[in-house]
């Protein structure tokens, strides 16, 4: 995994913009060329995890449930339009039919029971995928410790005492079970194909638990706007066989940097398009210390602050 | 000129909020609805006061009770100096009322039911330990 | 001296909004100028900006939403065409200049084109309605007019001088923080909304106490017609929601400009307490836009299906109920903030229980179109179009009701798709049957049908066109506000959406053609009787465009559609009423107050923003003395001479009478 | 297609109108007064809406104190108690105000104004001279949450005292250059309810904010 965090530093001039996107579309074609199926088409529709499955088949329920009363409704639309048509002398005309209360009484009905029922599927959902809810399993489950920074993503495995940047490696068919905050803004971490998203505040922990069933490449991104970074700030789940986990954690270990207050600090300053790399010991604190705000939040953008009248450009 | 309005407003079913019909009294009568709003919200006021600082009543239902004092206050703000009643011609005064009221309780029972449940959700470990310090 | 505010905030280095904004400027200036020339300025302060006339200033918002449409539209497009562009590349805008358009349009949209639009409409019509003279507090309501135009300037100011947020359309803390956004241009964001937030609490106000208390005699509550209803929900819903926007933001202000601690990561500020409280406004907002809109829908479809409204009632109920209901729900917004399961569980189901009126409303609609005899009309085009759309988007709305499956499509193009599903099949296509709809009254001649037509069929193509990919593209895991992006199988979908904008553009373009062709055939557009549409409420017992005074006499109303059955009653006897006796009528006199208010909440709103704090001081100081003067004037009103009055309606009941003899010729 | 059949008989709302509303308020069926002070009612409740998120605020972030002085080392319920007083008589003396002027008795309106204009005054002066004394001890709102959600609290119920005052001085100086015309009787009434409804957000501010963080 190649630069460690002072690859972060910002390079100046006009020409930066140019250069990072041509990193990252040499990137994205090493990195996922033997993937580009399964890790370019993240899909709601498509998940690999129970959280996911669970919430697919809540979602296609609802949209049916729904759907059986909205159709009728908009083909009643069309139907009445047409038939009533003005010059249409074949059709009735009840030029004072404005009341019936049986009418009345099915209207109001139809949409109730619809709701519900649908507030059934509402009231169980959220209590069986709360995502702080654990996941039931013989497996414990795996501690993930996430901090979302401007713009890039920090993962703390504060059991196996190593921590990445961009890229989450976990064991698939294991739970995880995630803690997050945020050194800066507000974000939001979320894997559409393995389920639910949640955000991540400074000062805050949120958690969520998942499960990747089977091996494989899932794309991971922040999906709360959080500043000019936004858009750059994704990263890839790579989900292994445990002993492939175990082997990384391993290599892990043996190389990079290590994560403690300082290159914390670094690490928290302002960047877009960080490659992935990985720390080969972290701080077992570290979280705790951020969300504690032991740690200070995040600077922000650095030029001249506070009394600009044009917020700095992301580049500078 | 506001006499003539005064007469007017007679006719019409509705009046005007915090004001009272002017029937059969002169302004020395109105007087005494203010003084017994005076009298009792001073009462109210006082035994707030008491009770905040007292140790005669069982602590953890003090704010209770202040709330309680606070409405009933409230209440003798808005009939005796406000002059809401429930008479058919403040229909329209009271119903608004209920309105913001309703709105004001959703508002304050929602925001802190919601934030009282992320605030628990969401606090870090050792505040929680501090918490139960 | 002129605190923050220096050459560097003109983006010189930044040449598309620069040339765009030089364009509109000059613009504005060549207008001013031919308007000096021609010597109407004169008129235009007399006529309009000083009126007090609830339909000249119904007329003014309506014109400030369609100029902010534009505005908005434009924001639109380059958001499009930018997504289109950006696979893989960082397209044409930058990310600091695309967050600012997001961010605009949201705001432009929903503050000065949305609520200018159903205000304007409501201003316009609930007098007529309701068969009296004016609004409440005409000085006010223009005053509220204005402070909204304000609003409106200082978002389009940020443009030229410094920058707006870039912190989307509602700026969550603590990246609105002065931390994360040193700039000003939150500052714009806040301020504008500040002021503008004061005027439509005006409004509300206003209209909440016209609709309660001003009547014909004889209009009783169950009398009035739908429209008023709804005016009446959205009102009481702006009254009781605005308040908390204005609070919200202003914690937000005091943060950024004295260091409190509300929302700051610091100091135990926070930051969830401003999604709370802005949602709190924020979802009640979406039904103070959308009410509105099933009034006019309820009109249009009762009088182009030639029947009374189904189940008046029930309409009512229902529009009470979503009233209140949507102070409940709030937390919808942020089910993906971890709040657990009960309270995610009670404001899921508290959502979709809205779907119950919603529902009962559309049915509604549909049997009053049973057994009618429907004209495909375009405002009745607008309201077909609007049924079917806004249906599929309800719909949405209450799977993102469901928490587990918000968890999954929060945030995401899906629930982009959602509200402009929504807003712009509920709201703007009420918006366009309300002013197909209410235009003849308005101006005296009816716009070009074919046009109008034609402009529909852009429209809901061009819709579906461009929102329908971004469902897909929400379940393909793409969320909202990306500047770029590298996944290839959203790219077709993207290129779709950007071709329906185009559309979209097409029927817009039609839309102004309709206008500029109706204006130049007015003549054979025009409504001579004042009742274009065999109207059945009390609007179209006036002259179109009606005088100062709306009604010479104050009709009484005997029951509902009070104007139906008084028309019933002339057709069966084959002659209108008796002619009535005019007296004179004082109307209020028209007032610069607002005008004035509004001229020194700008220089306000525009020096807090740069810190310059003697202007502060002195434009507060102007707005004080002018309510101080205002206050103190003797005479507020203007006398309606018995001739004139009598003048004015003797014309239009010739012309009824006429039309009334050739029972055919006029609809 | 026809015409406003509309009513050759004067506007009648049940049989009692008076022929005095035709010249005065044509069109309105309701008085002026009526209408005017329905208006500001609502807008009243808009204020107490915008009040309510400030305690929602401020109950939400009383616990933050960031480490700094809590309420119950803060308040001092001596002071608190005056002010209390002060504003409840001001809402007596601005009642007797308001009958005086609807009764057309200047030395009662007059006297009565400037006594509430003292005890307003006496009050902010009050709440002025608390501020101080907490910002002079470290203890200012941009200390922590919980003093910046006090200070906004208290400080915007003070600020609209304030503006209070300045209606009043106005509203003494139109009546005096004006006399009892109708409309300044009718922003008269507006007036007291305005003051009413400050002294009905006190009582909800005293017992939440300074009596319950005393007892607590
Ligand atoms: C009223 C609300 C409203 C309306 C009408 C629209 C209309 C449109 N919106 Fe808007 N949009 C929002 C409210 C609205 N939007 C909000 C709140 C956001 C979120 C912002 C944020 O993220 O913070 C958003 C975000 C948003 C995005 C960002 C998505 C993202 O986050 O990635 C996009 C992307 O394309 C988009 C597109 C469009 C398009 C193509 C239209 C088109 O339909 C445009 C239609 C054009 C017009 C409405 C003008 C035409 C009409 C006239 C000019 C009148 C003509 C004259 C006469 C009649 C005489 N919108
Ligand atoms: C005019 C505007 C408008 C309207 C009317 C609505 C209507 C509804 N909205 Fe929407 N909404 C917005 C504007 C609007 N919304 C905006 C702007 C946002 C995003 C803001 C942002 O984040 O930037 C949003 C976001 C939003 C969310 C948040 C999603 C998220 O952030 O993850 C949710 C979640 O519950 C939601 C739900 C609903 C529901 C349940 C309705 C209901 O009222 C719909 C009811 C209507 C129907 C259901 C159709 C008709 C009914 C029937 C035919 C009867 C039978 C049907 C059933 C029984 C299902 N909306
Ligand atoms: Cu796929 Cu980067
Ligand atoms: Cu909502």
């Amino acid at each position: 995994m190649p630069a460690g965090p002072d690859g972060l530093t910002d390079s100046e001039g006009p020409l930066r913009c140019l250069r990072s996107t041509g990193a990252r579309i040499t990137r994205c074609a090493v990195v996922m060329a033997p993937t580009v199926l399964t890790a370019c088409q993240p899909a709601v529709l498509d998940p690999q995890g129970i959280v996911g499955i669970a919430e697919k088949t809540i979602l296609i329920d609802s949209l049916a449930i729904m759907l059986a009363i909205v159709l009728p409704t908009i083909a009643a639309t069309f139907a009445f339009v047409w038939w009533f048509r003005a010059p249409n002398t074949r059709a009735i005309y009840l030029p004072d039919f404005e009341y019936s209360g049986r009418i009345e009484l099915i209207v109001w009905s139809i949409p109730l029971l619809t709701v519900i029922l649908l507030g059934g599927v509402a009231w169980i959902g959220s209590h069986d995928l709360d995502p702080a809810k654990p996941l039931a399993s013989d497996t414990p489950p795996l501690e993930i410790e996430v901090v979302s920074l401007d713009w890039k993503w920090l993962f703390i495995y504060p059991n196996q005492r190593v921590a990445s940047v961009n890229q989450l490696v976990v064991p698939a068919g294991v739970p995880l079970h995630f803690s997050l905050t945020s050194a800066s803004v507000m974000s939001a971490f979320f894997v559409p194909q393995l389920g639910s998203m949640i955000y991540t505040m400074n000062g805050m922990r949120t958690q969520l638990n998942l499960r990747a069933d089977a091996p494989g490449t899932f794309r991971g991104l922040s999906s709360h706007y959080n500043g000019d970074g936004f858009s750059d700030m994704h990263f890839d789940v790579h989900a292994v066989s445990p002993e492939q986990f175990a082997a990384w954690i391993a290599s892990t270990r043996n190389a990079g940097p290590t994560l403690d207050p300082s290159s914390y600090a670094e690490l928290a300053r302002q960047s877009v398009n960080t490659n992935p790399f990985t720390f080969r010991t972290v701080d077992p604190t570290l979280f705790q210390q951020i969300v504690t705000q032991r740690l200070p939040p995040a600077p922000g953008p650095r030029t001249g602050r506070p009394h600009l009248s044009v917020s700095p450009r992301t580049e500078d | 000129m506001s006499h003539s309005e005064h007469e007017r407003d007679k006719n019409y079913p509705d009046i005007a909020p915090g004001y009272e019909r002017p029937e059969g009294h002169d302004a020395e009568e109105g007087i005494g609805t203010y003084l017994t709003g005076l009298g009792l919200a001073t009462l109210l006021t006082a035994v707030s006061f008491f009770i905040a600082r007292t140790t005669l009543v069982w602590q953890p239902s003090i704010p209770v009770a202040l709330a309680v004092l606070a409405i009933a206050q409230m209440g003798v703000h808005l009939v005796f100096f406000l002059q809401i009643t429930t008479g058919p011609d403040n229909v329209n005064n009271v119903m608004a009322l209920f309105f913001g009221v309703l709105i004001v309780l959703l508002l304050l029972g929602g925001s802190l039911f919601i934030m009282a449940h992320l605030n628990q959700n969401m606090m870090p470990m050792d505040q929680i330990m501090q918490m139960q310090r | 001296m002129l605190g923050k505010l220096s050459w560097a905030a003109v983006p010189f280095d930044q040449p598309i909004p620069l040339i765009a904004a030089a364009l509109v400027g000059m613009v504005i200036i060549a207008v001013l100028a031919w308007v000096a020339l021609k010597g109407w300025l004169p008129y235009l302060w007399r006529e309009w900006i000083t009126s007090v006339d609830h339909k000249r200033i119904g007329i003014m918002y309506t014109l400030l939403a369609m100029v902010m449409l534009l505005r908005g539209f434009s924001d639109a497009i380059m958001m499009r065409s930018q997504q289109a562009v950006a696979f893989q590349s960082s397209g044409y805008l930058p990310p600091e200049h695309y967050n600012q358009i997001f961010s605009a349009h949201g705001t432009l949209m929903i503050f000065f084109v949305a609520m200018p639009f159903v205000i304007g409409l409501m201003n316009f019509v609930v007098p007529l309605q309701l068969g009296v003279r004016d609004v409440a507090f005409p000085t006010l309501n223009s005053v509220g007019f204005w402070l909204t135009a304000t609003g409106a300037l200082l978002v389009n100011i940020s443009l030229v001088v410094g920058e707006f947020a870039r912190t989307g359309w509602l700026p969550y803390p603590p990246l609105s923080e002065l931390t994360y956004s040193p700039g000003v241009g939150v500052d714009y964001y806040l301020w504008a909304l500040e002021i503008s937030g004061v005027g439509t609490l005006l409004s509300g106000v206003n209209l909440v106490t016209t609709v309660l208390k001003l009547h014909a005699p004889g209009m009783t509550y169950m009398r009035m017609p739908m429209f008023c209803w709804t005016t009446l929900a959205a009102n009481l819903l702006i009254v009781a929601a605005f308040p908390v926007l204005t609070a919200t933001l202003a914690m937000l202000l005091l943060d950024r400009y004295l260091g409190f601690h509300f929302f700051t990561n610091e100091a135990g500020g926070n930051v969830m307490m401003f999604m709370n409280l802005i949602w709190a406004w924020g979802h009640p907002e979406v039904y103070i836009l959308i009410l509105p809109a099933f009034g006019i829908f309820s009109e249009v479809i009762s009088t182009f299906s030639r029947k009374p409204l189904f189940g008046y009632r029930s309409m009512v109920a229902a529009t009470m109920v979503i009233c209140i209901l949507s102070f409940t729900v709030w937390l919808h917004h942020f089910f993906t903030m971890g709040a657990g399961a009960d309270v995610n569980a009670i404001f899921g189901i508290a959502s979709m229980i809205i779907a119950v009126p919603t529902g009962v409303k559309v049915f509604n609609w549909l049997f009053t179109m049973y057994g009618g005899r429907v004209v495909y009309s375009t405002s009745i085009l607008w309201s077909i179009g609007f049924m079917v759309t806004f249906v599929i988007g309800g719909m949405t709305g209450v799977l993102l009701a469901v928490p587990p499956a918000d968890f999954v499509l929060h945030n995401s193009l899906f629930l982009v798709a959602h509200f402009h599903n929504v807003i712009i099949g509920g709201v703007l296509f009420g918006a366009f049957a309300g002013y197909n709809y209410w235009f003849p009254k308005a101006f005296g001649f009816r716009l070009h049908e074919g046009l109008g037509k034609a402009s529909f069929w852009c429209w809901i193509l061009g819709f579906y066109l461009a929102f329908m990919p971004l469902y897909v593209l929400g379940l393909m895991g793409m969320t909202r506000r990306m500047q770029h992006y590298d996944v290839a199988a959203w790219r077709p979908w993207l290129l779709v959406a950007a071709v329906g904008a185009a559309v979209i553009l097409v029927g817009i373009i039609l839309q102004i053609a309709q206008l500029a062709v109706s204006i130049r055939r007015r003549e054979a557009l025009r409504d001579v009787t004042g009742d274009p549409w065999d109207g059945r409420s009390l609007e179209w017992a006036t002259p179109s465009p009606p005088p100062a005074f709306n009604f010479a006499v104050l009709p009484r109303v005997e029951g509902e559609e009070a104007y139906w059955r008084i028309k019933q009653r002339a057709r069966q006897q084959a002659r209108l009423g008796e002619e009535p006796g005019y007296t004179e009528i004082e109307m209020p006199r028209n007032s610069p107050t607002g005008f004035i208010c509004a001229f020194f909440a700008t220089f306000m709103g525009f020096a807090l923003i740069w810190h310059i704090w003697w202007m502060v001081a002195l434009a507060a100081l102007g707005a004080y003395a002018t309510f101080v003067v205002f206050a103190w004037r003797d005479r507020d009103e203007d006398i309606i001479p018995a001739e004139v009055v009598a003048r004015i309606d003797r014309a239009n009941r010739s012309a009824r009478s006429t039309a009334l003899a050739q029972p055919e010729a006029a609809s | 297609m026809s015409g406003i059949e509309a009513t050759a008989t004067p506007n009648s709302f049940g049989e009692v109108r008076g022929a005095g509303d035709l010249e005065h308020a044509a069109g309105r069926l309701m008085s002026k007064r009526i209408i005017v002070g329905y208006g500001f009612w609502i807008f009243l409740l808009s204020d107490i809406v915008m009040f309510s998120a400030f305690f929602a605020t401020y109950a939400v972030l009383v616990g933050q104190t960031a480490g700094g002085p809590s309420g119950r080392e803060l308040f001092d319920l001596r002071n608190t108690a005056i002010e209390t007083a002060c504003l409840l008589l001001s809402s007596f003396t601005c009642g007797i105000a308001n009958i005086g002027a609807q009764a057309h008795r200047g030395s009662w309106f007059y006297g009565a104004m400037t006594a509430t204009f003292i005890l307003g005054a006496a009050f902010i002066g009050l709440e002025v001279q608390e501020f101080a004394g907490l910002v002079a001890r470290g203890a200012g709102p941009t200390r922590s949450a919980f003093l910046s959600a006090f200070f906004t609290l208290v400080g915007c119920h003070g600020l609209h005292v304030t503006a209070g005052l300045l209606w009043l001085l106005t509203m003494m100086a139109q009546v005096f250059a004006k006399g009892y015309r109708a409309d300044i009787l009718r922003r008269m009434l507006c007036f007291s309810l305005f003051w009413h409804a400050l002294d009905i957000i006190w009582v909800a501010l005293f017992t939440m904010v300074y009596l319950m963080g005393a007892a607590s």
